[in-house]
């Protein structure tokens, strides 16, 4: 047997899964008692969402639910091309021959709708919507991140089903069960390493396991000392610690050798912290200056395609922020996640309906859509906060949707006293 | 009930309707009369009827189905001059069916446009002459490259008179039903200077309170309008609260969907506003200037506006 | 003379003569022994093995013939997923025929490639998997989604020891009969850093330059300057004697055939080695890089370096 | 009014109608007599009459037929020195037929070809020396490569005279039947310096603007604002009244559709008139040339107006 | 006058006529005596002699038929690694017959190729190593890669001695009949340096303007400033008559057809030499550097000149 072992060693049944009755039990349950309700009729919410970070077993659970019940799996994942024309095809046809022909039952599995992408895959999710408002048998939707707004609709109509990462100590004995059939006599506190790195990935703890203990008869903590960090934050936080103490620029720059995000990624987190580390102002100004030079420099070097600038940059975003320190007092203050990043994240839905708005005054008042943000919603948030009557009206003439009407009100319930008043549908 | 962007509502119709611009609108009007127009450089500031003067041209030329021979686009909202070309040879390659043999594509913002796009705009152009006549909208017609004005006609619009805004600021205040004080007038003309559309929004937000529009209401919508954040923002710079600072920037930026370059100019307005000694709004200008000039060498707009921020703090705590 | 590379020549072929990395080649070994392994991601700074560490697990895997076993596609060569996606099933669709059960797939600057491409991948390694094991190589795991993370083990390779790096530049002098002075390979050390690849390739040519390779045959070769005479330069420059720092920058120019460019660099890695107190260094590489961009942009060479020396002597004036 | 260029219509036909360059004339007037002539390198600054000589000597040369013998590229159009080359070939080729042995082909603006099209327009130089000779025609002689300009006759063709260029433009108004003042024609001559191609033009684009000829009507035409506003404003500034002079360039930036750039130059040129004191035209001389190539690199133009008016404020109340 | 280029007609044509750049005459020589060779690696600046000493071997080599083994391919005229490498087997494809086993190609600017182009060039060169030497001429040999330079000899072309410079340029005059001055041949040492090429096109150029060949002729001819004129107005500006040397750069501008970045590259060789504090220097050449950049990234030359003389009298009037 070749197969690496995380499909050597795939569980055969729902219950030799990592956390089938503990961890992800309840999910589990979950899922088990929705493709169930289809024993007695179509049920409500005609397809069901499974999302939660990789590794954990999203997929491995409905693959084996389908084997242990006897469904046929239809499947597409994203190394398919998935247009609206071929889920219309694919899923389309499979959800109308319902169980009245053949003799198997049927389960429509979408894997990784993360990765369904605009340009190549266009209209896919909306073909997916139709496929489930059509189906006669169980669709199931896998993502790791269900609360992209690109889902909003997907979500509204499905089973929402969450499956978490691994606690060590339930990805440990598993471990220890892939030893035991590998003949392979291991340690407790090497497993513990390994299932502590994978930060709760079973698929990733499986990996690191094959990689360290293939072909050894003993697995020692020393034999996967040398295994490198997976992630994450842990080695941020040390790459930051080394910068915001170093006393000489070389000393800051070694950091950034040391550091696996990528040196756009670690200014982030510099940018972030610089006000929370150096609280003195005058420190703080020289690190922001520093950091302003640098932002510069990295983006001359992508304008001009100059690389060797970036050499400057690090200078400056590393000794330079590790010498602004003068008056600052050294003291543990932790680290900050970059919050202009979490923003961008969490406004992106904010944002796209943003971009809406100014498209539809654009339209009606012969503007620019960055002149009708600047030039015309400011009124338009006052008139919408002040008077319903009136901002219905504009609301109905812009034929904005309730969404549009909560950006310009910044009030839930505002907007839907307008969009009663318009009209709009919810 | 029905209610619609005063704006827009009030937009005159026909060239007809317009009552300013007088010197414009009687040469667009021999375009319409023969039937027959050069390609148009439209200038002045925002404002001052430049669409509406294009979008009365074409209805007087070609009557109410005028959006069949009549296509606008904004320059600055088209990603590359490959869109901007594209949609133009879709709309200019078919010939206009009817009395007046050739189409109107109306581009706005044309002095967004950098020198190169421009150039290959020229080249489509001279391309469709035959079957699509250009108008070209900008602010600063000295952003237009040589080439392109030597082709156009040009025509300048001027700064609205004063009484013809109170005049219009007027009939809309009486058609819409708003009783409207001596005032409120003023302050609206004192504010808006000659941009009609700014003034005509203005009325409609301060109307929109439900009492007489006065200059108090006025300003309480001007006030409004102009995000206050930007002053919040550098008075808690100025006392030292630089990380709060930040997160107001971050808002202005994300929520309010400016660009960089709005926020830097009404800082730069605010700081020379400010009650501080002559030296420091000096430095602060220049450092705002520097600002600008980064931003417009592609620096990222936040991180270089939070510069300035730290500075303003610095600054703030030395005086 | 011979004209064959020593890079090439002494390029390992197989684990075995892999010296470096030995946790990793070891593990790689048993891979080897046990005709299995998981999916990999190689990790780590340019020049430390990466490739080569994949060339020969697949020679000691499959043997001479290992190239029909073996692919290897450079992902930012191959734009656009579905690119990606035919060639790899192309590839991994067919059983091996042989021993070892599966192909290897070698996806190099696996960290270039798009979200999007690598969302594709994610799932096609797994359908694949009984026939082909994928070995993605990249500088940054971070840069690639966890999604893949999760389905590979992570080697990462660590920068090469410099006694290692010294002790495979003698052996290759002894092999090929190079004299190599102690300050020949300190300077091929100082100037190639981690970079095995670069540092045979100096010390060729330095050998080919003729007579004992030392420091200055290396420099000369490499087309640098001597680091001391750099850094007497800049000392000059730093005490206020601008103009004979200048008559020294002019003779580098010439001696030692400098570009501005190269001297620039040599200048901006001297100040941050050299014992001047730390603020002055973020100082001065600043300055450097201001210079440096420029150069690039087009002004003259000589002009800026002067200017680069004048600040050098303002701000060592202020020390 | 006829459409014609009047720099067309009243350009020199012969060598005899050129009434400056006197000594370059005579130097050209012997290659007419001797039938024979060197490869020529013309550089001068625009409007100094260097076309105009090449086509008289053509003309001189040749007779009336001379177009079948003369050619004229524009080096800095023509994408691509291959094209150069093609259509060079083409008419060097066949010789000339007639009492003069060789034609005559002129570049224009060879300063803008690249050294390396250059290096090409030598050899081709080379080439065809038999059968064709060279007129180069460019801005500054030092951008021309220096084996072309060995072997080349240099003709450096200096600003004309004040006095001529005014002569020359009264000439033509009185011809044309245009009314000029006093002031119109030193607003033309302040404008256009010794470019009698730009001078020119401007007399004839005022014209066409109807009416008499005065200095607003060329400050307008070419797109400047008058001297005396630019000074008021600056003088606003500097008596410290901030807010009107910013007012002021607005007006000047939005009304009269000023570029940036241009209020730099002329706000520039305005302060060296300017009876302020020295010290005061040396610091602002030093903030108007970085506000300059701040706008040139696209940054903000009003905010860096004003930044430099905030300037003029401080430095002003030192006064 | 004749339209040879005095470059080629004074070419030495045998390695016994080169009498300079003796070591690595003396080391060609030997591989013309033992009829091998390695491929070559010629580094230095231009007109130090590279191509005629490769032009010399040949012919000494091969004889006077030496083109038939011999080709010479300007990188940068023949854009694409695919011409190179088609010119190439063409030509070294066939075997050289006669005493010497191999033929030369000379590959001229080859510092000018990209990398991908020399990763290419590197594998002909293995190719074709049987039957053909590569002679790659370049500036800067550190701008070749180094799996290249790790296969050739180098050889590192010093600038000439002045007085070798001198005699040379003399030695032409003489044969020439140009009558040259003591300045005019000081003028000419001080503009080209150790160029000799350049030299020799400026000696021609300048003969060819007609008359004695002095130092005015020369910097005339060359398109620069008598140094002289620069040094007066950098006085003037440093003692604080700003206004007075602005008219003399408008001066050089107009009489000597400067372009602005010629001056501020004169200003910059004046200033070191002037007789002024150090201090002052230094502060010059830092402001030099950023007046060089801004016109070089297309700011305004005169306004930024001005700049320039208003900061001289600032620090001026520090002294």
């Amino acid at each position: 047997m070749s197969v690496p072992w995380t499909i050597k060693h795939k569980p055969k049944t729902i219950s030799e899964m990592v956390g089938s009755s503990n961890g992800n039990g309840k999910a589990i349950q979950q899922f088990i008692a929705w493709m169930r309700s289809w024993e007695s009729g179509v049920p409500k919410k005609k397809a069901a969402l499974i999302y939660g970070p990789p590794g954990i077993g999203k997929t491995l659970l409905v693959e084996t639910f389908a084997r242990e019940h006897g469904y046929d799996l239809i499947e597409l994942n994203a190394s398919d091309q998935r247009s609206e024309s071929i889920i219309q095809r694919v899923v389309g046809a499979a959800s109308q021959q319902s169980t009245l022909f053949g003799t198997g039952k049927r389960l429509i599995l979408l894997d990784e709708i993360d990765g369904i992408t605009g340009k190549e895959d266009a209209g896919g999710l909306f073909a997916i919507l139709k496929a489930i408002k059509d189906t006669r048998i169980p669709i199931v939707l896998i993502a790791n991140d269900a609360w992209n707004p690109r889902f909003a609709a997907l979500r509204s109509v499905c089973e929402m089903i969450e499956m978490k990462r691994l606690p060590t100590r339930l990805i440990v004995p598993y471990l220890k069960k892939i030893c035991q059939k590998e003949g392979i006599e291991a340690s407790d506190d090497a497993l513990k390493l390994i299932a502590e790195r994978s930060a709760g990935d079973v698929r990733s703890a499986i990996n690191d396991l094959q990689a360290a203990a293939q072909g050894r008869k003993k697995l020692t903590k020393e034999d996967v000392a040398w295994l490198a960090y997976r992630d994450r934050q842990e080695q941020i936080f040390n790459v930051l610690r080394l910068i915001f103490t170093a006393k000489t620029v070389r000393g800051a720059k070694m950091a950034l050798s040391l550091s696996d995000v990528d040196y756009n990624m670690l200014f982030e987190w510099i940018y972030e912290n610089v006000p929370h580390q150096l609280t003195d102002l005058e420190d703080m100004y020289r690190a922001m200056e520093a950091l302003a030079k640098t932002d510069l420099y990295l983006k001359l070097a992508k304008r001009e395609q100059a690389w060797e600038l970036l050499s400057y940059a690090f200078d400056l975003m590393t000794g330079g922020v590790a010498l602004a320190r003068e008056k600052t007092k050294p003291k543990w203050v932790p680290f900050k996640f970059p919050e202009r990043i979490k923003l961008m994240s969490k406004t992106k839905e904010v944002r796209e309906v943003q971009s809406r708005l100014a498209q539809k005054i654009k339209q009606k008042c012969h503007i620019s859509s960055a002149s009708a943000l600047r030039d015309v919603v400011p009124f338009l948030r006052v008139i919408f906060e002040e008077n319903p009557e009136h901002a219905a009206g504009l609301a109905k003439w812009l034929r904005l949707d309730l969404d549009e009407i909560a950006f310009l009100t910044q009030n839930n319930k505002l907007a839907q006293e307008i969009a009663e008043l318009a009209g709009v549908k919810k | 009930m029905s209610f619609e962007m005063w704006t827009e509502k009030y937009r005159p119709k026909t060239l007809d309707d317009m009552l300013d611009q007088e010197e414009i609108v009687s040469r667009l009007k021999t375009f319409v009369k023969t039937k027959t127009m050069p390609h148009c450089l439209f200038a002045g500031p925002p404002g001052t009827g430049k669409t509406t003067a294009a979008l009365c041209l074409a209805r007087d030329l070609y009557g109410e189905n005028y959006t069949e021979y009549f296509m606008e686009l904004n320059a600055s909202d088209e990603r590359g001059i490959n869109v901007v070309r594209e949609r133009i040879k879709n709309f200019a390659r078919t010939r206009a069916i009817g009395e007046v043999p050739f189409k109107i594509m109306v581009l706005d913002e044309a002095d967004n446009m950098t020198a190169d796009a421009q150039q290959a705009l020229r080249r489509t152009m001279e391309r469709y002459t035959e079957t699509c006549r250009f108008i070209l909208i900008c602010n600063y017609s000295s952003k237009i490259i040589e080439p392109i004005q030597s082709r156009t006609a040009l025509f300048r619009f001027m700064p609205l008179q004063e009484e013809y805004c109170i005049k219009w600021i007027q009939m809309i205040a009486e058609k819409e039903g708003v009783s409207l004080t001596e005032e409120g007038i003023r302050a609206i003309i004192d504010v808006c200077g000659g941009d009609l559309r700014k003034a005509t929004n203005t009325l409609q937000a301060a109307a929109a309170f439900g009492g007489v529009v006065d200059d108090k209401a006025v300003y309480t919508v001007i006030g409004r309008a102009h995000p206050k954040e930007i002053r919040e923002m550098i008075k808690l710079a100025i006392s030292g609260n630089f990380v709060e600072a930040r997160e107001k920037l971050r808002a202005l930026l994300v929520n309010y969907g400016l660009s960089g370059l709005d926020v830097v100019r009404q800082i730069h307005s605010e700081i020379l506003r400010m009650d501080i000694p002559e030296r420091v709004k000096i430095e602060l200008a220049d450092a705002t200037g520097e600002v600008d000039f980064r931003i417009s060498q592609g620096a990222d707009e936040e991180v270089q506006l939070s510069a300035l921020l730290a500075k303003m703090a610095v600054v703030g705590g030395r005086m």
